[in-house]
C-alpha cells in the first residue's frame, strides 16, 4: 500500500494548523504585559540586569520597583512570582506596589522573580492562560506561568541538577526552579543567575528584611505557613501567633538545614537580611484537584480537595460548603483569591512590625492594604484604573 | 497605618493584667524557679514559649533555662542547675521529611529517659500543648507519639483550645487526676505565665 | 464534580479501546482519546492544550532519538560485532559470571540517567545478541532485559521517582543508597536465577557461533572499541563530579558527541552519505517510540484539564489503607504507564505525606514506590520500555505473550516492592546517610 | 565564560532539534517499516512539534 503523497501532505498541513492555532496562544501569553500603577511612594523603577549585567537582553531580567521614603530606615524587598504558577504572589506584589506608602526606610518589590517562567503554561498541567480579578473599573488580567524558567531560554536540562555551592542532588528539572538554585552562580544557567542577581540585590543594598511569597498545595504540610530563616524566626514566631489570634490561622517551620537551594536557606545564609517565606493555601495545583479552570484559580473551590480535607490529608482549614470563620469573623468558602491575597498583605506587616520591635534601629515604617480590608473591600478595590493614572507611574510588566 | 494601630491595640490588650476568658479551666498553678524549658517532638514550639516567656516579662532571662533536647549528648541537662520545674511544649515539625527530619523513635526514646530522669529529680513537669491542631495528627504520628510520651507523666497541662478538640488532654487529666488549663491562642500563653509568676 | 469526571473518565477509556483496536496504533489513539475526551468535558477542540501536551515529554524524546543514534553508529562501524564476539570467545562457558556481568552492563547506564530506556539503548542490543548466540529463548532475553532495564532505572545515584518525590515533599534525596541496593541485589540475583535456569536446547558450539559473527573489520581495536563508551561514562561522571566546572551537556548532546566520536574511529568517517542513511534508519525506528512520548503527553494535559487525574489520584489516596496496599501493585504501575514520570508526583507524593502522618518512614516508602512505578512501563497506553524490549530483542510475539515472558520476575520485583511498602519502619536500619 | 558555552550548547540544540525534523519530514515520505495511513497521521504533528521547538514558539 502506497500512500498517496498528496494525503501525506494535508496531514502535515492540518497538523501545521494546529500548530499555528496553538502557536498563536504561546506567543500571545509570552508577549501579554500586565499592568499595574504605582502608588504615589514610587521613585524609581531598574532592571534586574544592574546588579548582573549578562542578564540584560535575556527573559531573566525582570524589573525591581523602589520605593524610597529618603529617611533613615529599615529595608525590605518583596519577591511575588518566584513560582509564576502560584500567580497570586504576583497580584499581592502588584496591590503592595500600588498602594504603599513609606515613611521611613526603602522598599524594593519585583513582581515577576522569574520573568521567563511566567511566560508559559506548565507542561501536563493544563492551566488556563490568565485569570482575572474583578475591579471597580472593570477586569484586570494576569498570566498563569509555570514553576520553572521556560526551556526557550534555558535549554538542555541536565541529567541531574547538581545544586551550587552545596553539591545536592536534585531532580533534573529543578535548574530551572528559581526557588532551587539560591544563592546562585555569576556564570551559571539563567535561573541559577537570577538567583545570583537577586542576592546581589540583597547584599549591596544592605536588606534588612526579605520576603518571598508563594502559594502551596494544600496537602503540602508547609501551607499557610512561614517558613523563616534561623535569624528571622523569633519574627516570624511572633508574627504567626498574633495572626491566628486576630487575623488567619497560621504556621510557622524552621527552614530546614539540609535542604539547599529555598530562598529562606540560602538568603539567611549568604545575606545578613531576615529572610521569610510564606505560603498561601492554592488548590489550584493540588494533585488531586479536578478540572483546570480559571474560576478554580480565582475562587479555590473544588471538590475532590474537600474530599481530601475530610478524610484529614490537608494540612489548612478548607471547606467549600460551610466554610471557616477566621478571628475576624469572615467566613472563608473555599480558598478564594482575597484570602490569598490578604494573607500576604498582613503576613508582610505583621512580620514588619515584629522587626521593628525587636530591631528597633531597623525601623521600617509602611503601610498598605492589610487583610482585613482585602477581605472586606476585594482585592479589585486596591488596582487603580491605568486609563486614569498619571501615565509615568503605569508599568507594564 | 490602620493596620499598625489595629496590632497595636490588640497587643495593648494583651498586655494588660486583666485576664479575659482567653486562659479557662483549672486555675493556674503558682510556678517556681528556676525551670528548665524544653520541647517534644522537635517542633517550633519550644522556641516559641521562650519567646512568649520573654515577651511577658514576668520572670528574668536568668530564672529559666531553655534546652532543645536535654540528655541526648549530656546525661546531666536535668541536673546542671537546680531546678524546680521541667517545662515540656509538645509538637513536631512538619519541615522537611527524611534526612532533614527527626528520626521519631529516637525523639521518643529520649523523651521516656527525660520523664524518668525528671521523676527522679522530683521535678515538676507541665506538659503544654500551645499549637492547637496543627501539631496533632493520626494516631502514630510524630505529634501523638509525643503527646503519649509526655501528657500522662505531667503534673500540669496546659492546652489550646483547639488542640484539644477530640478531647484527648482533657480525657488524660481525668484519668491521671492531672490539672488542665486551657487557652484560646498560643499568645494566651503569655497570660499563664504571667499568672505563674505574677509580680507583686 | 465526581460524576461529570467519571463519565469524562468512562468516555475516554471507552475511545481509547476502540481507536486501538481499530486503528492498530497506540499513538493517534492516545491523540484520538484526548480529542475526545477534551470534547466530553466541555474543552471545545483547544488546541493550546493539545499542542502544549505534545511538548511535556520533548526532551524524552530527545533522548531517545539520540541515543539510538550514537548505538546503531557504534554498531555500523562494526565495534559491537567485535565485542559480542569478544564476549562469546570469553564467557562461553562461564554462563553465571556472564549473566551477572551482562546485568551490571545493563544497569550502568539507567543507574546514571535515572532511565532504563537509555539501558536498553545504549547496551540493549548487544545484551541481547550475546544472549542469543548463548542459546536462550527470545521470551527469557526480553524478560532479562526487561527486568534489567528497570532496576537500572531504580539504581542509585540517579532514581527519578525518589527524586521526583523527594523535591515534591521537600525532603532531601540522601539516604537512598543501600535501602535501593539491597532490594536491587535480590531482585537481580532472582532475574540471573531465572533465565540461567532456563533450557537452551538451541545452543550452538562455540566455533559455530564464531563463524557465523561477522568479522570484526580491518583495522578494528580495543582503543576502537573503548572510546566511545569511555567518552560517555567520562562525559556523564563529569556531569555528576564537576558540575560546576562545566557548561549544561544534557544527554541529548552527550550522545551525539559520542556518536560523532563513534564515526571518527571508523576508516570511512568522511563518508557523510553513510551516516546519513544511519541516522534515517534509526529516526525510522525510534519513531513509534517518539510518536509515544509525544503522543502521551497530549493524553496526560487533557485528563488534567478535564479532571480525570485528580479524580485517579484522590480515588487512591482516599482508599482504606488495606485497600493501598491491596491495590498498589495495580494503581502504581498503571499509573506509570499512562504518567510516565509524573505517577511519581501524581500518585507518590500524596502516599508520603499520608505515609508520614502516620508515623511510616518515608525514605523506605519512597524507595518502595520507586519499585513498584517502573513495573508499569510495559503497561497501555505508553508501554514505553516494553515495547522497546521488544525490538531490541526482536520478540516475535504478541505483546501479551511478551508479558507472560516477563510476569514471574516482574511479579517477584512486585513483591518486594510491597514488602517495602509494608513495614517500612521494620527496614529502617537499611537507610543509611 | 561558561556562560557563553552554555549559549553555544543552546543553540546547538536548536540546530539538532532543526536536523530531526528535518529527517522525520524525509521519513514521512519515503520510510521503510510502519507505512499505515495512521502513521502519516502521527509523523506529521511530531514534525510540528519539532518545528515549533526550532522557531522558537514553544
Amino acid at each position: 500500500m502506497k500512500n498517496s503523497v498528496y494525503l501525506k501532505i494535508l496531514f502535515l498541513v492540518l497538523s501545521g494548523i494546529l500548530g499555528i492555532l496553538g502557536g498563536i496562544e504561546f506567543v500571545e501569553l509570552r508577549n501579554y504585559k500586565e499592568t499595574v500603577v504605582v502608588s504615589e511612594d514610587f521613585t524609581e523603577m531598574i532592571m534586574l540586569s544592574e546588579y548582573l549585567p549578562s542578564l540584560k537582553g535575556t527573559w531573566g531580567d525582570t524589573p525591581i520597583y523602589i520605593y524610597d521614603s529618603g529617611v533613615p530606615g529599615g529595608s525590605m524587598l518583596i519577591l511575588g512570582g518566584t513560582h509564576p504558577y502560584e500567580p497570586i504572589t504576583t497580584v499581592a506584589a502588584y496591590v503592595v506596589m500600588e498602594n504603599i506608602k513609606v515613611e521611613s526606610g526603602k522598599v524594593y518589590v519585583i513582581p515577576h522573580a522569574n520573568m521567563s517562567a511566567s511566560t508559559l503554561g506548565m507542561l501536563g498541567n493544563a492551566y488556563p492562560k490568565y485569570f482575572s480579578v474583578e475591579t471597580p473599573w472593570g477586569s484586570q488580567k494576569y498570566r498563569i506561568g509555570d514553576r520553572g524558567t521556560n526551556p526557550l531560554d534555558q535549554w538542555p536540562d541536565p541529567y541531574t541538577y547538581i545544586h551550587y555551592p552545596s553539591g545536592q542532588n536534585l531532580a533534573y528539572q529543578d535548574i530551572r526552579n528559581l526557588n532551587r538554585t539560591f544563592p546562585g552562580r555569576a556564570n551559571g544557567t539563567l535561573t541559577e543567575r537570577i538567583s545570583f542577581a537577586i542576592m546581589e540585590l540583597i547584599r549591596n543594598e544592605d536588606i534588612d528584611i526579605f520576603f518571598d511569597y508563594h502559594e502551596a498545595s494544600l496537602m503540602y504540610p508547609v501551607v499557610s505557613t512561614y517558613v523563616a530563616h534561623d535569624d528571622a524566626m523569633d519574627i516570624g514566631m511572633m508574627a504567626a501567633m498574633m495572626l491566628s489570634a486576630t487575623q488567619f490561622p497560621m504556621k510557622i517551620e524552621a527552614s530546614p538545614k539540609n535542604l539547599k537551594g529555598l530562598t529562606h536557606r540560602e538568603v539567611g545564609d549568604f545575606s545578613d537580611a531576615l529572610a521569610l517565606l510564606m505560603e498561601t493555601p492554592e488548590p489550584f495545583i493540588d494533585r488531586v484537584a479536578g478540572r483546570m479552570t480559571e474560576e478554580l484559580m480565582v475562587d479555590g473551590i473544588d471538590e475532590f480537595v474537600q474530599t481530601a480535607a475530610e478524610k484529614g490529608l490537608v494540612y489548612c482549614d478548607y471547606d467549600i460548603k460551610e466554610g471557616f470563620t477566621d478571628p475576624l469573623g469572615n467566613v472563608i468558602i473555599g480558598a478564594p483569591l482575597d484570602y490569598r491575597v490578604g494573607r500576604h498583605l498582613s503576613g508582610t506587616l505583621e512580620a514588619v512590625n515584629w522587626m521593628n520591635m525587636f530591631f528597633p534601629e531597623k525601623a521600617l515604617v509602611v503601610s498598605f492594604p492589610g487583610y482585613a480590608e482585602v477581605m472586606e473591600n476585594g482585592t479589585g478595590y486596591y488596582l487603580h484604573d491605568p486609563s486614569k493614572a498619571d501615565p509615568s507611574r503605569v508599568f507594564k510588566n | 497605618m490602620k493596620k499598625t494601630l489595629v496590632v497595636l491595640l490588640a497587643l495593648l490588650i494583651l498586655s494588660t493584667t486583666m485576664v479575659f476568658a482567653l486562659v479557662t479551666g483549672s486555675p493556674v498553678i503558682k510556678g517556681q524557679l528556676p525551670f528548665l524549658l524544653t520541647n517534644a517532638g522537635q517542633g517550633p514550639g519550644g522556641k516559641m514559649a521562650r519567646l512568649l516567656i520573654w515577651q511577658s516579662k514576668a520572670i528574668q532571662e536568668t530564672d529559666f533555662d531553655y534546652n532543645a533536647e536535654p540528655l541526648r549528648d549530656n546525661p546531666n541537662d536535668l541536673a546542671a542547675r537546680d531546678y524546680k520545674m521541667l517545662f515540656v511544649i509538645i509538637g513536631s515539625s512538619a519541615k522537611g521529611l527524611g534526612a532533614s527530619g527527626i528520626t521519631i523513635e529516637e525523639e521518643i526514646a529520649r523523651l521516656n529517659k527525660m520523664i524518668v530522669e525528671a521523676q527522679k529529680l522530683d521535678l515538676f513537669i507541665i506538659a503544654a500543648h500551645i499549637e492547637g491542631k496543627d501539631r496533632r495528627g493520626n494516631p502514630g504520628s510524630a505529634d501523638e507519639q509525643s503527646i503519649d510520651a509526655i501528657a500522662p507523666f505531667a503534673d500540669y497541662l496546659i492546652v489550646m483550645k483547639d488542640g484539644n478538640q477530640d478531647g484527648k488532654f482533657t480525657r488524660i487529666a481525668q484519668e491521671k487526676n492531672i490539672p488542665l488549663t486551657i487557652i484560646d491562642n498560643t499568645i494566651d500563653f503569655m497570660q499563664v505565665i504571667k499568672q505563674m509568676f505574677p509580680t507583686e | 464534580m465526581y460524576l461529570q469526571t467519571t463519565i469524562i473518565a468512562i468516555v475516554m477509556v471507552a475511545t481509547f479501546a476502540l481507536a486501538s483496536w481499530k486503528l492498530k496504533s497506540p499513538e493517534i489513539s492516545m491523540v484520538i482519546t484526548a480529542i475526545v475526551g477534551a470534547l466530553v468535558g466541555g474543552f471545545g477542540f483547544p488546541s493550546r492544550l493539545l499542542v502544549e501536551g505534545m511538548f511535556t515529554y520533548f526532551d524524552v524524546g530527545l533522548i531517545f532519538l539520540t541515543a539510538s543514534i550514537f548505538i546503531n553508529i557504534y554498531s555500523e562501524t562494526g565495534a559491537m560485532n567485535a565485542l559480542v564476539r569478544w564476549i562469546v570467545k570469553q564467557f562461553y562457558d562461564k554462563k553465571w559470571l556472564m549473566l551477572i556481568l551482562l546485568g551490571i552492563l545493563l544497569i550502568i547506564p539507567g543507574a546514571l540517567t535515572g532511565a532504563g530506556s537509555v539501558s536498553i539503548f545504549v547496551v540493549g542490543g548487544l545484551v541481547s545478541s550475546v544472549m542469543n548466540y548463548m542459546g536462550f529463548s527470545k521470551k527469557r532475553i526480553a524478560a532479562f532485559i526487561y527486568l534489567f532495564a528497570m532496576l537500572a532505572a531504580v539504581a542509585p545515584p540517579i532514581n527519578l521517582w525518589a527524586m521526583l518525590m523527594a523535591a515534591q515533599a521537600n525532603m532531601p534525596y540522601v539516604g537512598f543508597g543501600v535501602v535501593l541496593i539491597v532490594p536491587i541485589i535480590i531482585i537481580a540475583a532472582f532475574t540471573i536465577l531465572y533465565t540461567g535456569l532456563s533450557k537452551t536446547p538451541g545452543r550452538k558450539t562455540k566455533t559455530e557461533i564464531l563463524e557465523e559473527l561477522p568479522q570484526p573489520p580491518a583495522g578494528m581495536n580495543w582503543f576502537k572499541i573503548l572510546v566511545p563508551f569511555g567518552v560517555l561514562l567520562v562525559l556523564i561522571l563529569l556531569m555528576q563530579y564537576a558540575t560546576f566546572y562545566i557548561p549544561v551537556l544534557g544527554l541529548p548532546l552527550t550522545f551525539m558527541i559520542c556518536a560523532f566520536i563513534s564515526m571518527g574511529m571508523d576508516k570511512d568517517r568522511w563518508k557523510v552519505k553513510k551516516w546519513y542513511n544511519v541516522m534515517v534508519k534509526t529516526v525510522d525506528q525510534v519513531f513509534p517510540l517518539l510518536g509515544t512520548v509525544i503522543s502521551v503527553g497530549v493524553l496526560v494535559n487533557i485528563m488534567t484539564a478535564t479532571g480525570v487525574k485528580g479524580l485517579l489520584a484522590i480515588t487512591f489516596i482516599t482508599l482504606p489503607m488495606a485497600f493501598i496496599y491491596i491495590t498498589a501493585l495495580i494503581f502504581a504501575p498503571f499509573a506509570q504507564g499512562s504518567l510516565s514520570y509524573g505517577s511519581a508526583i501524581i500518585l507518590g507524593t500524596p502516599i508520603i505525606f499520608l505515609f508520614n502522618s502516620m508515623g511510616l518512614n518515608v525514605t523506605v516508602t519512597a524507595a518502595a514506590l520507586s519499585f513498584l512505578f517502573p513495573l508499569g512501563d510495559c503497561l497501555p497506553p505508553s508501554r514505553i520500555v516494553g515495547r522497546l524490549t521488544i525490538e531490541t530483542v526482536g520478540y516475535e510475539g504478541s505483546y501479551m505473550s511478551f508479558l507472560k515472558a516477563i510476569a514471574i520476575p516482574w511479579l517477584f520485583m512486585g513483591a518486594i516492592g510491597l514488602l517495602m511498602l509494608l513495614f517500612p519502619n521494620q527496614l529502617r536500619f537499611l537507610v543509611v546517610y | 565564560m561558561l556562560v557563553f558555552f552554555d549559549t553555544i550548547i543552546y543553540y546547538l540544540y536548536f540546530i539538532m532539534t532543526a536536523f530531526f525534523a528535518f529527517l522525520l519530514l524525509r521519513n514521512l515520505f519515503k520510510r521503510e517499516k510502519r507505512k499505515a495511513l495512521v502513521y502519516d497521521i502521527v509523523y506529521s504533528y511530531v514534525i510540528i512539534t519539532f518545528i515549533l521547538r526550532v522557531i522558537g514558539i514553544k
